[in-house]
């Protein structure tokens, strides 16, 4: 039986990449960053050894435009290729897929009545990249963890409510635990946290917000998932609004959750975290 | 602000909702043709000419010929979409978003913990 | 207050649009199935005076391909194109939305906790064309009535279950009257009845499950809901599995209704159906 | 019938389920290109370089060149794609319907109520 086990909530901000290709990991502005990942990312490899990562993140106008655009939206592939957001590729390997396994996700939830869009080919931006490589090192040509991307819009308003986003990591859970292989399976929410990237308020942060959250996704969170987008937006700004992704991740952990670590870090325009979670007990959220 | 921004009530904020989606569709479809690098060549090579192959309204079109980001916003616009005009006509995030401040770069990267980090 | 005003139930087959632009109505062939939708076009014409229609459809292979295939899609724009299938655009005129009422479904189905990919574009194939000329006589231009065109995934599974479909039309009744225009607002449920276009037993038809669905859709529409796809196919075809967008339809009625009309033919390949459906009482499905 | 297939245990069914779809995604990519005209007369003009430009398997490739319309659905062309190659090729939905029949057109008419409903 595959299970879940580790949950990750994790920023994604595209100056991160540039800092990460341009190898500024001793740069001072970026070092604290850098560090901040680091034990997690020997969490992984030395303890958790995943499998397979599923990863909650948003597109950025990258591969997904407004003529068609999804509430949810699983990769079902063998593969998914880095994207071009204009300015080049960034030079990470492409992604393995477990086409069985996300198919296997896919058919549960849709039998429990999550309408997702299904990828056959997707190219993932830096809503994706972002924390890849600070959590899992790359190789020259691999990774060493298949992936399955599953992406949230919370770019077009009615995004999902927190709630919903909260009941699709429940069912997510339910997916992994049914499938019968025995993968490791670990599950990163993206985004936030606070920031707002247009209008007056451009700017914006509030790093008291921010690290409440990071304390109340761990012990209550489904007081967040019941926060309007309004709420979300006025506190954290109109594109922190994109937290909601920490809610899949954590609504496929257990109720209780172990934190093995955590790391703020403000320096521009975004409040940026990494938190590390571990299940306990078997009682689902 | 306008009455369909009121309703979301969030001041200095735009919230990209299908209203505003509709009403920017042509703005962000333009946009985001620029991902290709031989269509931002065609857009710096006459610019007005790529406006006028999409259905973009005048007050559109002053917006983008002004590099007025922030009544570009207001017209629906969408940042994720017109960073890639931004990143052809040489206008980066960070300036962008000092502009829709009403601010200079210089004095917008003050406010920031660590400027460096840009 | 809007209301929904009717609720139709239309095969949709690639053949009836031929015969629709070739004049083949007085046809020995074609003339019963002409003649079975007249009377359900007049009473739409003369009675149900629908400002806007909510047409449940599919795309097959047309605008949607498998590189990202919506659960459930949802137009949001003010016109829709007709799609060329590849022999040419049907001469007939593109369809006017009312992207205020489309927003407002819009936001209500999310809210909802319904899955939707939202489309500032769709261009229509013949899943939604088929059944509007036969129910509404389009002008040189125009079209007497908006359209919300409403894509489900009949083609790729895992399909929606009927349950989910059910579901969806009942909160399709909650959106609707919970638009604070007087809109007449009628739903048209397309597809099926049993057909097979795939393997050795392509060409199957049931016309013994096809008279029982057309009953039961009105009696014991919970009860189909509850049929499994396997159930459905293996008694109305691989490509019959469509009918549950009928379910949508349905949902979106009242618990009792009362039949207008009802036709039945079955030419050919596909067990072709019209029927036509009023609310009785206020009692949802 | 493969064993894919029998977990739905239908018979004379292939059900176009992810597994099938996967199985078939360049044969449906290349026959959903066929949409354009000029696709179309590309095809025509040299079938194999077509098919060369998608990722077909070999079997593919033969059961297109065979117009083995049943082969062709086992190996995850799915019919609502492959009518428009069906439709590049000369093959229309109820030839390909009687050949995956095992029939003659002309006896697969005979088991139809209205065959002049064509
Ligand atoms: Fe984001
Ligand atoms: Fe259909």
């Amino acid at each position: 039986m595959a299970k879940i086990v580790a949950g990750i909530g994790s920023s994604h901000v595209p100056s991160i990449g540039r800092a990460y290709d341009q190898n500024k990991q001793a740069d001072p502005a970026w070092q604290p960053l850098f560090d901040g990942y680091e034990p997690v990312k020997r969490w992984l490899e030395e303890e958790v050894k995943a499998d397979v990562v599923i990863l909650v993140y948003n597109d950025h106008g990258t591969e997904f435009f407004l003529d068609r655009y999804p509430t949810f939206a699983l990769g079902v592939a063998d593969s998914y290729q880095v994207a071009d957001e204009g300015y080049g590729k960034r030079p990470l390997p492409d992604f393995p897929g477990d086409a069985n396994f996300s198919e296997h996700l896919a058919n549960s939830l849709v039998a429990d009545e999550f309408d997702m869009t299904l990828c056959q080919e997707m190219a993932l931006d830096h809503g994706f990249l972002t924390a890849m490589p600070l959590l899992w090192e790359p190789g020259e040509n691999e990774w060493p963890v298949k992936v399955v991307p599953l992406l949230v819009n919370v770019i077009q308003h009615p995004l999902p409510t927190g709630q919903r986003c909260f009941k699709l990591g429940q069912a997510l859970r339910r997916a992994v635990e049914s499938y019968p292989e025995d993968l490791r399976v670990a599950i990163v929410g993206t985004g936030g946290l606070s920031h707002q990237l247009n209008g007056e308020r451009f700017g914006l942060i509030n790093e008291e917000w921010d690290k409440a959250w990071l304390q109340n996704i761990q012990d209550d969170p489904k007081a967040l998932a019941q926060l309007s987008h309004k709420e979300v937006m006025t506190a954290a700004g109109a594109e922190g609004g994109e937290v909601i992704m920490w809610l899949v991740m954590r609504g496929a952990m257990t109720e209780q959750v172990k934190e093995r670590h955590r790391f703020y870090y403000a320096p521009m325009t975004t409040g940026m975290a990494v938190l590390a979670l571990e299940n306990e007990g078997n009682t689902p959220a | 602000m306008s009455a369909d921004q009121d309703r979301w009530g969030i001041p200095g904020t735009y919230v990209f909702d299908l209203n505003l989606s509709r009403k920017g569709y042509a703005v962000n479809k333009m946009c985001n043709s620029l991902r290709y690098a031989e269509n931002r060549e065609a857009y710096l090579a006459d610019e007005e000419a790529y406006m006028a192959r999409y259905n973009l309204s005048e007050e559109q079109k002053q917006a983008i010929r002004d590099r007025d980001w922030l009544q570009l916003t207001r017209l629906g616009g969408n940042l994720f979409f017109f960073l890639k005009l931004g990143a052809t006509v040489g206008h980066g995030l960070y300036p962008i978003g000092a502009q829709m401040r009403g601010e200079s770069y210089e004095d917008f990267l003050k406010t920031r913990n660590v400027p460096e980090a840009t």
